[in-house]
C-alpha cells in the first residue's frame, strides 16, 4: 500500500530519535576537545626520531644518518646531512649522526615506510595529530630538535612494539658484547695472566631499559 | 582456451596477409601477447570478439607504452682488400646509431560470457613523432573511449575512426604529452625545505646563491 | 509516477555515430518539437553530487538531458608517472590514495600485480587476512555508496550518516589493525605488513555478527520507501549487452543481470574455498545498482564469517619475499581483482630495475563512466545526479 | 496551579485573559483614537517578536533534531546548550559583505527576499492564536490567507530569476510549476471546511470545532474522515508550498546547487531563510485553525490550560512533523511532484468536496443513522484513496532479485 | 601579513594611550568587536566543497561519531555565496585551481580558508606531479594549515577550533585587523589561467611570499 515504506522510514528515525537519549549505539558522538579520542596503539601520524634518554636528546639520537629513509620516502619529506665528526652511540661505538634532520609534515604521507626500512629503529611514528599551525614553512618543518623524543615516549605511545624493540636491540647488543668478549678473550688466551673479563668496559652500560619494566612515563614532549 | 600459438595460427590463418607476432613475456606471470600490424588491427579485433570459441566481448584495459630513441652502440666490421693476394684487413670500428623508439598501445581483452582471457594485443606506431597514428578500437569495444583518450592525451598516439578524441586529463590548451619518457615538467618550483635528487638539482637552479640548500629554516 | 520510455517523449533518436561496429552507443536526444532554446549547463567540478571533481557538461531541453558530456581531469595528480618514479614497495601507499574508499583492495590488486610479475608467493593466513580486509572493505564501500546515493535522491543527510557511523566501525578496525583510518598500506608483496591479532579478530567477529541488523535498519529506512522506488525505478537503464561491451564491470555490471564476479571468474586468492552467491539485477537502472549493492553486503557477511572462522595460522609474510629494492625480470603482468567497484587492475612493466617503467592502473569508475551519456540522456538534471551516484565513482580512481 | 479550580467559563480565567489585560493595560491610558492603532501596532511587534523569535528556536530545534535523529547532538556550545546559536548566525549573517552579481536584474534581487518575508507575514494577520487573540478579524480571512500565501512562490520566482543564473533559473522554473500545481489542492482541501463550518472567517471555524462528542472526542475536522482526508491533502500540499523536504525542489541541494538562492548571500540569505520558516510557521497554524480544532482544547477536563498554549503546541507538533519529514525522506523529482498534485491530490480532494457536502448535509443524522453517516464518508476516503494510490504506483514496487548460477 | 599598512590608505595601528582612551570613551567598540568576533566565530558555516581523499575525512567529521555541529558548523553550504569557509581539503591540481581560486573570490567577506592536508598545503605526496599545485597558498591566503594524509577529523576539528580562537582574537582595526576591513588589500584573489604547459601566472605575489633561503649553518 502506497504510503507503507513512508511510515517504515519515519518508525526507523523516530526510533533513532528516541535512542539517542539512551541507547549508546544510537549516540555515537565522541565529543572531541573535551574527550580526548582513543587512539589505538597502531596508529600513526608522523615519524619522530627516538633518543635514549630525554635528558640529552640530541646526544643520545638513535639515528647514525645511514640515510636509508631519505631514499625510501617516497614523497621524498625527508632531509639528512650526515655529521663531519662522530659520536658515540648508545653502545659507546662511534657513529655518525643526523647534523640536520628535517621531515616536512606539509608532505609526508604517513605511510611509515620510513619506519619499516629503518635498520636502526631509530625513527618511529607518532600518534600527535592536534598540530594545525597557521604558518606553514614556520610551523609544519620540522627540525632534528622538534622531531627527537625519548625513548619512554615511544613505551608510552607504543607499549607493545616498543617493548619487542627494545628486546630486540637488547638482544643484538648482548650478541655483539658476547662477540667482542670472546674475540678478547681469543685476544686474550694467549696472555693466561689476563683476569676474567668480567669488567668488559665500563662505558658500556646500555641505557636501554628492559622490556620486561616499561619506564615511568614522562609527560610526552611538546611538539 | 587455446595456447597462444594455436591462436596466432589460426589469425594467421584467417588473416594471412597481416602482421602478427607473438611478443614472449620475460616474468613469471607469462602473460604473452600479440603484436598486430595497424593494418589489420581492427579486422583483428572485431574477429576476436565475434569468434564464438574466444568472444572476447570485453576490452578491459588500454594502455600506452613510450619507447623512446635509444642510442645504440654496435661494432662494424669491415673487410678491406688488404695487400694483393693476403687476406683482408679486417678494421672493427665502432659507431653508434639511432634506433628510433615508438609508442604502443596494449589492449587486454578478457572474455565474459566464457570466462577467460587475457588475450593481449599490441599495435605500434612508426615512431614517436610524425607517424603516430593508429586505428581506434572504440567502434569494436566502447569501453576503448575513454582510454583510448587517454593514451592521446598522455601519450599522443592519434587513433583513427575514434568518435571524440580530445585531451582528457589534461586541458584543452596543454602541449605535449605528460607520460612520455622525454616530457620535461613544467619548472615551478619555488621553494622546498626538503629538497633532494632531482628536486635539489632544481633547487640549485633557482637559487644560485645557496650552494646546497639543505633542510633550512625559513628567515624569521 | 515513473518517467515513460524516452522514445515515447517525442525525442527521436537522431544520430547514429560512424564506425558503431555494434551499435550499442545511445544515439543524441533531438530536442521536442517546438521547443525553446536550449539551456547549457556546466554540473560541476565544484557540484555538491559529482562525488568530488568531476564535471557534467549538460545541455537541457527544459529539465531534459539532451546531451552530457562528462569531463575528466580536475583531480589528475599524475599517479602513473609518479609510480614510475617509485620503487615498487614505494607506489604501495600511493595505491591508498586512488580509490581513498577502499585502501585495503588497491592495495591487494597491486601486490597481486607485483607478486605476478616477480612470482612471489602468498602465504596462507595472508591469503585469509586479505579476503577478510577485502571484504570489510567491500561493506565499507557499499554501505557509504548507499547513503551518498540517497544524499543525492535529496535526504538530508540520514542514510549517510546512519553509513558513516557504520563505516567509523570498520575504520576503527581498520586503524587498529594498520595505524591509519583510510590509508591503510597494509598489504605487502608475498603476504601483509601486519598480523591481526586475536582480539582484533574478535571485535571484526562481533563487527560481523551486528551488521545485518544495521543492514535491515538502513533497508526499512529506504528500500521499500515509496520516494526512493519512484525515484530510481526506471531509471538509467543499462542494457547487458551494452554494459559487457563498454567495460563496465563490478556491481554495475551485475545490475544489468550478468552474473561476472572476478572473485568466481578468476578465482584469485582463495576465494574458491568460500560459499557465496552472486546478486544480478534485471532492469539494470538505479535501484537494482543499489539493490546488487545491498544483496552484496549480505555475501560479504557470508564470506567474513567463513574467512574468520577457517583463518589459519603460520607467517602472515614470508620473510624471504623481498620488499625493499624488488627488482623483477623484465617482463609484463596484468593483475586485476574485484574491486568494491569493479574490476581493478595494475598493469606492470618491468625493464629489470627497480622501478617499474609502465606502472597502469585499469580504474573500475573510470571505465564504468563510459556509459554515463547513454544512461542520462533522455532524463532530467535530478536524473542525472542520481545515475551519477549509483554509478559510484570515486574521483581519486578516475582522473588518478 | 493557580487555575485549579476553574471559574465557571474558561473564558474568564485570569490566564487566559492575560494579554488582552496587558494590551488594555499598554494601551488604557491612550485617547479613544488612537487606541486602535497602538493596538494594532502592538500585535504586530508582537506577532514579529514571537514569530522572530519562533523562527530563530526552530532553526535551532530543526538542528538539534536532526542530529538526535542521526546519533548526534547538533548545536551544543554557543551558549548553555547551544542555545545562542540562532544569535551568532544572526550576527554573521547580518555584518556578511553582499554581493549581487552583475547580471543581476539589482531591484528585483534585492526586493524578492523582502516581498518574500513580508507576504510570509501577512497571513498571520488573521491566524487565532487563541480566544479573542486574532490581530485582524476578517470575514473572509481563508481568502485574504491564501491569497497572501500564493503571492510567495512568486517571489522565489523573482529571486531566481533576478539572479542570472542558471541553477536559479532552473529553480524558478520548478517553483512555477510546484506553485500551480500545490495551490490547487491546498485550496480545494480548504473547501469542504468552509462548507461544513459555514463560515469565512477563521475564528468561525475555530468556533465550528468546539465542544466533545460524548466528552471526550473533540469535534475538530481533522477527527472526522472527510477531515482527515482533507488534513492529509493540505499538510502534503503546505510542505510543497513551503518547500520543505520532500518537495524542496526549487533549493535542491543536491542537483541545483542551492537553487534560488545560489546568488545570495549576508542577510538577503537570512531573509529566505526567515522566510521559509514563517511559510511554514503560517501555513501550520492554518491548518491548526482549520483542522485541529485551533486553540480549542482537546480534552474539556483540560480547558483550564489557557488557549493560546493550546494553539502553540498544536502548532509546534505540527511543525515538528515538518522536521520530522524532512529527517526521513528523499526528494521526489519535477514531474513525480506535479503528477502527486494532479494525478493524486487533486482528485483526493474533489472526492473530498462531495464527501464534505455529504457531511455538511447529513449534519442533522443521530443514532444509528450517525454510524451510516461515519460509515459513508470513511468509504468516500478509503476507496478513492486506494484506487488512486494503485494507479500513482503502477509500474514500481519492491522487487525480488536472482543470483547467479556459479 | 606582517607588512605595516600605508598611512595613507587605512588609519594606523592605535597606540595604548589610544586605546585607553577609546575604553574609557566607549565600552561600546571593545563590546561590539567582541560580540561581532562571536557571532562570527561561531558561525562558520563551510562550502561544501572536496576535492580528494581528505573530503572524505571531512565528511566524516560533519558525521555523527564528531559531529562538527556542535560549533555551529555543520550548515555545509553548497553556494559559495553562503560559505564562511573553505576547506581545501585534498590535492588542487592545475586544472582545478582556477575554480577553486573563483570559488574563494566568490564567497563574501568574512571568509576564511583552512587547507586541509598535506595537498592541499603542499602537493603532498604528489607535488612532484606535473599537474599538481605545490600549495593553495599561492593563491589563497590562508588562515589554518592541517596537516596530516588525510588529517583525523579530530584534525580538523581541532583546526576549527584554532580558527575560531584566531577569528575571537582580531582587532577590528589596525594592522591586525581581519582582511575584510582593511583598504590596503586587494579584495580578489588572482585567478590563474591555464597556459600551453602550466598555469599562469605560477602564484600570486600578493599572497604568496616563500621565505629565503638561510643555510643553518650561516644563519
Amino acid at each position: 500500500m502506497l504510503g507503507k515504506g513512508l511510515l517504515q522510514g519515519l518508525a526507523v528515525t523516530a526510533k533513532n530519535l528516541v535512542g539517542s537519549y539512551h541507547d549508546p549505539a544510537r549516540y555515537v558522538t565522541q565529543e572531541y576537545p573535551e574527550v580526548p579520542p582513543k587512539l589505538p596503539e597502531a596508529y600513526r601520524n608522523f615519524p619522530f626520531l627516538v633518543s635514549e634518554t630525554a635528558d640529552d636528546p640530541m646526544g643520545t639520537l638513535r639515528c647514525v644518518a645511514c640515510q636509508i629513509c631519505e631514499k625510501e620516502c617516497p614523497p621524498q619529506c625527508i632531509y639528512i646531512e650526515k655529521s663531519k665528526d662522530k659520536k658515540p652511540d648508545a653502545t659507546g661505538k662511534p657513529q655518525i649522526y643526523p647534523a640536520v634532520f628535517a621531515i616536512d609534515t606539509a608532505v609526508c604521507m604517513s605511510c611509515q615506510i620510513c619506519v619499516e626500512v629503518c635498520p636502526f629503529d631509530a625513527i618511529k611514528m607518532d600518534q600527535e595529530f592536534a598540530i594545525a599551525a597557521t604558518d606553514r614553512f614556520g610551523g609544519l618543518l620540522l627540525n632534528r630538535e622538534q622531531l627527537a623524543k625519548p625513548n619512554a615516549y615511544y613505551h608510552q605511545i607504543h607499549p607493545t612494539e616498543a617493548a619487542e624493540v627494545d628486546a630486540r636491540l637488547a638482544a643484538e647488543r648482548r650478541a655483539a658484547e658476547e662477540k667482542a668478549r670472546l674475540a678478547a678473550a681469543a685476544k686474550a688466551a694467549p696472555k693466561a695472566a689476563a683476569p676474567a673479563s668480567a669488567a668488559m668496559s665500563p662505558t658500556r652500560t646500555a641505557p636501554a631499559p628492559t622490556a620486561a619494566v616499561p619506564p615511568p612515563a614522562p609527560p610526552p614532549s611538546s611538539p | 582456451m587455446e595456447t597462444p600459438e594455436a591462436l596466432r595460427d589460426r589469425l594467421l590463418a584467417r588473416f594471412p596477409g597481416a602482421s602478427i607476432e607473438l611478443v614472449p613475456n620475460g616474468s613469471p606471470s607469462a602473460q604473452v601477447s600479440f603484436r598486430i600490424g595497424p593494418a589489420a588491427l581492427r579486422e583483428v579485433a572485431c574477429f576476436l570478439r565475434d569468434d564464438a570459441e574466444l568472444a572476447l566481448d570485453q576490452c578491459s584495459n588500454v594502455t600506452g607504452l613510450d619507447v623512446p630513441d635509444r642510442e645504440v652502440v654496435e661494432t662494424v666490421k669491415e673487410s678491406q682488400p688488404g695487400a694483393p693476394g693476403g687476406p683482408p684487413v679486417v678494421t672493427e670500428r665502432k659507431q653508434t646509431r639511432l634506433q628510433p623508439g615508438h609508442l604502443e598501445v596494449v589492449y587486454h581483452l578478457y572474455s565474459v560470457a566464457r570466462r577467460q582471457g587475457p588475450v593481449i594485443l599490441r599495435a605500434r606506431t612508426g615512431n614517436r613523432t610524425d607517424a603516430v597514428t593508429l586505428p581506434s578500437l572504440t567502434p569494436v569495444w566502447r569501453s576503448c573511449e575513454f582510454q583510448e583518450r587517454e593514451v592521446f592525451d598522455l601519450f599522443g598516439v592519434v587513433f583513427e575512426g575514434h568518435p571524440d578524441l580530445r585531451r582528457i586529463l589534461m586541458w584543452d590548451a596543454f602541449v605535449g604529452h605528460p607520460m612520455r619518457k622525454d616530457y620535461v615538467e613544467p619548472d615551478d618550483y619555488e621553494w622546498e625545505p626538503t629538497p633532494h635528487g632531482d628536486v635539489l638539482a632544481k633547487a640549485r637552479r633557482h637559487y644560485p646563491s645557496a650552494a646546497a640548500p639543505g633542510a633550512v629554516q625559513p628567515s624569521p | 509516477m515513473m518517467l515513460p520510455d524516452p522514445a515515447a517523449t517525442g525525442l527521436a533518436r537522431v544520430r547514429k555515430i560512424e564506425g558503431d561496429a555494434l551499435g550499442l552507443r545511445t544515439p543524441a536526444f533531438a530536442p521536442t518539437e517546438g521547443a525553446g532554446d536550449l539551456l547549457e549547463v556546466s554540473l560541476g567540478p565544484h557540484h555538491p553530487s559529482t562525488h568530488g571533481v568531476f564535471r557534467m557538461d549538460v545541455v537541457l531541453d527544459g529539465e531534459r538531458i539532451v546531451r552530457l558530456k562528462p569531463v575528466f581531469g580536475y583531480l589528475h595528480r599524475n599517479h602513473e608517472k609518479l609510480g614510475e618514479a617509485t620503487s615498487y614497495l614505494g607506489s604501495m601507499p600511493y595505491t591508498d590514495r586512488l580509490d581513498y574508499l577502499n585502501s585495503m583492495t588497491n592495495n591487494w590488486a597491486y601486490a597481486l600485480a607485483v607478486e605476478k610479475l616477480a612470482g612471489i608467493p602468498v602465504t596462507e593466513r595472508a591469503e585469509y587476512v586479505r579476503v577478510v580486509l577485502a571484504e570489510l572493505s567491500r561493506l565499507l564501500n557499499h554501505t557509504c555508496l548507499a547513503g551518498f546515493l540517497m544524499q543525492d535522491c535529496g535526504c538530508s543527510g540520514t542514510p549517510l550518516m546512519y553509513a558513516f557511523r557504520e563505516r567509523e566501525k570498520i575504520l576503527d578496525l581498520f586503524e587498529s589493525l594498520s595505524g591509519s583510518r583510510m590509508m591503510c598500506n597494509v598489504q605487502r608483496f608475498g603476504g601483509c605488513r601486519v598480523d591481526p591479532s586475536a582480539e582484533w579478530l574478535a571485535a571484526t567477529r562481533r563487527l560481523v555478527d551486528g551488521y545485518g541488523a544495521f543492514l535491515d535498519e538502513f533497508e526499512a529506512l529506504l528500500s521499500g520507501n515509496e520516494i526512493v522506488m519512484a525515484r530510481t525505478q526506471g531509471v538509467g537503464r543499462l542494457p547487458a549487452a551494452l554494459a559487457v561491451n563498454a567495460g563496465i564491470t563490478g556491481p554495475m555490471l551485475r545490475a544489468s543481470g550478468v552474473g561476472h564476479d572476478l572473485r568466481k571468474v578468476d578465482g584469485y586468492g582463495v576465494y574458491p574455498r568460500f560459499n557465496f552467491r552472486v546478486p544480478i539485477g534485471r532492469d539494470g537502472d538505479v535501484y537494482d545498482r543499489y539493490m546488487v549493492r545491498m544483496l552484496e553486503m549480505r555475501e560479504s557477511i557470508a564470506i567474513l564469517d567463513q574467512a574468520l572462522r577457517d583463518l589459519p595460522g603460520g607467517p602472515i609474510l614470508d620473510p624471504k619475499a623481498k620488499q625493499r629494492g624488488l627488482r623483477p625480470k623484465a617482463g609484463e603482468a596484468y593483475g586485476r581483482i574485484e574491486g568494491p567497484k569493479g574490476e581493478i587492475g595494475f598493469f606492470l612493466v618491468s625493464d629489470g630495475t627497480g622501478n617499474p617503467t609502465r606502472y597502469r592502473v585499469r580504474a573500475p569508475s573510470f571505465v564504468n563512466l563510459t556509459v554515463l551519456e547513454d544512461l542520462c540522456l533522455g532524463h532530467t538534471v535530478a536524473d542525472a545526479v542520481i545515475i551519477l551516484g549509483s554509478i559510484d565513482i570515486v574521483l581519486g580512481e578516475v582522473d588518478r | 496551579m493557580i487555575l485549579a479550580v476553574a471559574p465557571a467559563s474558561p473564558a474568564d480565567a485570569w490566564l487566559e485573559r492575560a494579554p488582552l489585560l496587558l494590551r488594555d493595560a499598554l494601551t488604557g491610558w491612550l485617547p479613544d483614537a488612537l487606541r486602535p492603532w497602538v493596538s494594532a501596532l502592538l500585535s504586530i511587534a508582537v506577532i514579529l517578536g514571537v514569530f522572530g523569535l519562533l523562527f530563530a528556536y526552530m532553526t535551532l530545534a530543526e538542528r538539534k533534531l536532526l542530529g538526535r535523529m542521526q546519533n548526534r547532538p547538533g548545536p551544543n556550545r554557543t551558549g548553555p546548550f547551544g542555545l545562542l546559536q540562532p544569535f551568532a548566525d544572526a550576527i554573521k549573517a547580518l555584518t556578511k559583505e553582499d554581493i549581487v552579481p552583475r547580471a543581476a536584474d539589482r531591484v528585483l534581487h534585492f526586493l524578492a527576499p523582502v516581498v518574500l518575508v513580508a507576504l510570509s507575514l501577512l497571513g498571520l494577520a488573521v491566524i487565532p492564536f487563541g480566544r479573542n487573540l486574532v490581530a485582524v478579524e476578517l470575514e473572509a480571512a481563508v481568502l485574504y490567507f491564501f491569497a497572501a500565501g500564493a503571492a510567495t512562490e512568486l517571489s522565489i520566482f523573482m529571486a531566481g530569476w533576478a539572479s542570472r543564473n542558471k541553477y536559479s533559473l532552473l529553480a524558478a522554473m520548478r517553483a512555477l510549476a510546484q506553485l500551480i500545481s500545490y495551490e490547487v489542492p491546498l485550496l480545494l482541501s480548504v473547501v469542504p471546511v468552509v462548507v461544513v463550518a459555514g463560515s469565512l472567517s477563521t475564528t468561525g471555524i475555530v468556533a465550528a470545532q468546539g465542544g466533545w462528542a460524548a466528552g471526550i472526542w473533540p469535534h475538530w475536522h481533522a477527527l472526522t474522515p472527510w477531515g482527515f482526508s482533507a488534513f492529509a491533502v493540505f499538510m502534503i500540499a503546505a510542505l510543497a508550498e513551503s518547500n520543505r523536504s520532500p518537495f524542496d525542489l526549487p533549493e535542491a541541494e543536491s542537483e541545483l546547487i542551492a537553487g534560488h538562492l545560489t546568488e545570495y548571500s549576508g542577510f538577503k540569505y537570512a531573509l529566505f531563510f526567515m522566510a521559509e520558516y514563517l511559510g511554514m510557521a503560517a501555513l501550520s497554524a492554518m491548518a491548526v485553525t482549520l483542522f485541529l480544532g485551533g486553540w480549542q482544547a482537546p480534552l474539556g477536563l483540560l480547558e483550564f490550560v489557557p488557549s493560546y498554549a493550546w494553539f502553540g503546541v498544536k502548532l509546534l507538533l505540527l511543525l515538528l512533523g515538518f522536521i520530522w519529514i524532512r529527517a526521513t525522506f528523499p526528494r521526489l523529482r519535477i514531474d513525480q511532484l506535479t503528477r502527486l498534485s494532479w494525478k493524486f491530490l487533486v482528485p483526493l480532494a474533489l472526492v473530498n468536496l462531495l464527501n464534505g457536502g455529504f457531511w455538511a448535509a447529513t449534519a442533522d443524522w443521530s443514532g444509528p443513522a450517525a454510524a451510516v453517516r461515519w460509515l459513508v464518508s470513511a468509504l468516500l476516503v478509503v476507496v478513492p484513496f486506494v484506487a488512486l494510490a494503485r494507479s500513482l504506483a503502477a509500474g514500481y514496487g519492491p522487487r525480488t532479485y536472482r543470483y547467479a548460477p556459479s | 601579513m606582517s607588512d605595516a599598512p600605508t598611512a595613507a590608505s587605512v588609519p594606523g595601528p592605535i597606540s595604548a594611550e589610544e586605546r585607553d582612551e577609546l575604553r574609557r570613551h566607549g565600552i561600546l567598540l571593545t563590546s561590539v568587536q567582541e560580540l561581532y568576533n562571536w557571532g562570527r566565530s561561531h558561525s562558520v558555516w563551510p562550502l561544501n566543497f572536496g576535492l580528494a581523499c581528505c573530503a572524505i575525512e571531512m565528511i566524516a567529521a560533519s558525521m555523527a561519531k564528531f559531529d562538527i555541529a556542535r560549533f555551529g558548523s555543520e550548515v555545509f553550504r553548497p553556494s559559495p555565496r553562503q560559505a564562511d569557509l573553505i576547506i581545501v581539503s585534498g590535492t588542487v591540481t592545475k586544472k582545478m585551481a582556477p575554480h577553486v581560486v573563483r570559488l574563494w573570490n566568490q564567497m563574501p567577506e568574512p571568509k576564511y580558508c583552512i587547507a586541509m592536508g598535506a595537498c592541499a598545503i603542499s602537493g603532498g605526496p604528489f607535488k612532484q606531479g606535473y599537474n599538481v599545485l605545490k600549495g593553495i597558498d599561492r593563491y589563497i591566503p590562508v588562515d589554518i594549515y592541517i596537516p596530516g594524509c588525510p588529517p583525523r577529523p579530530e584534525a580538523l576539528l581541532h583546526g576549527l577550533v584554532e580558527l575560531q580562537e584566531k577569528i575571537r582574537q582580531q582587532p577590528l582595526r589596525g594592522p591586525d585587523a581581519p582582511r575584510h576591513l582593511r583598504s590596503d588589500l586587494p579584495c580578489d584573489a588572482t585567478v590563474p589561467e591555464l597556459g600551453a604547459t602550466d598555469i599562469e601566472p605560477p602564484f600570486s605575489p600578493d599572497v604568496w611570499k616563500p621565505p629565503t633561503l638561510v643555510r643553518p649553518d650561516k644563519a
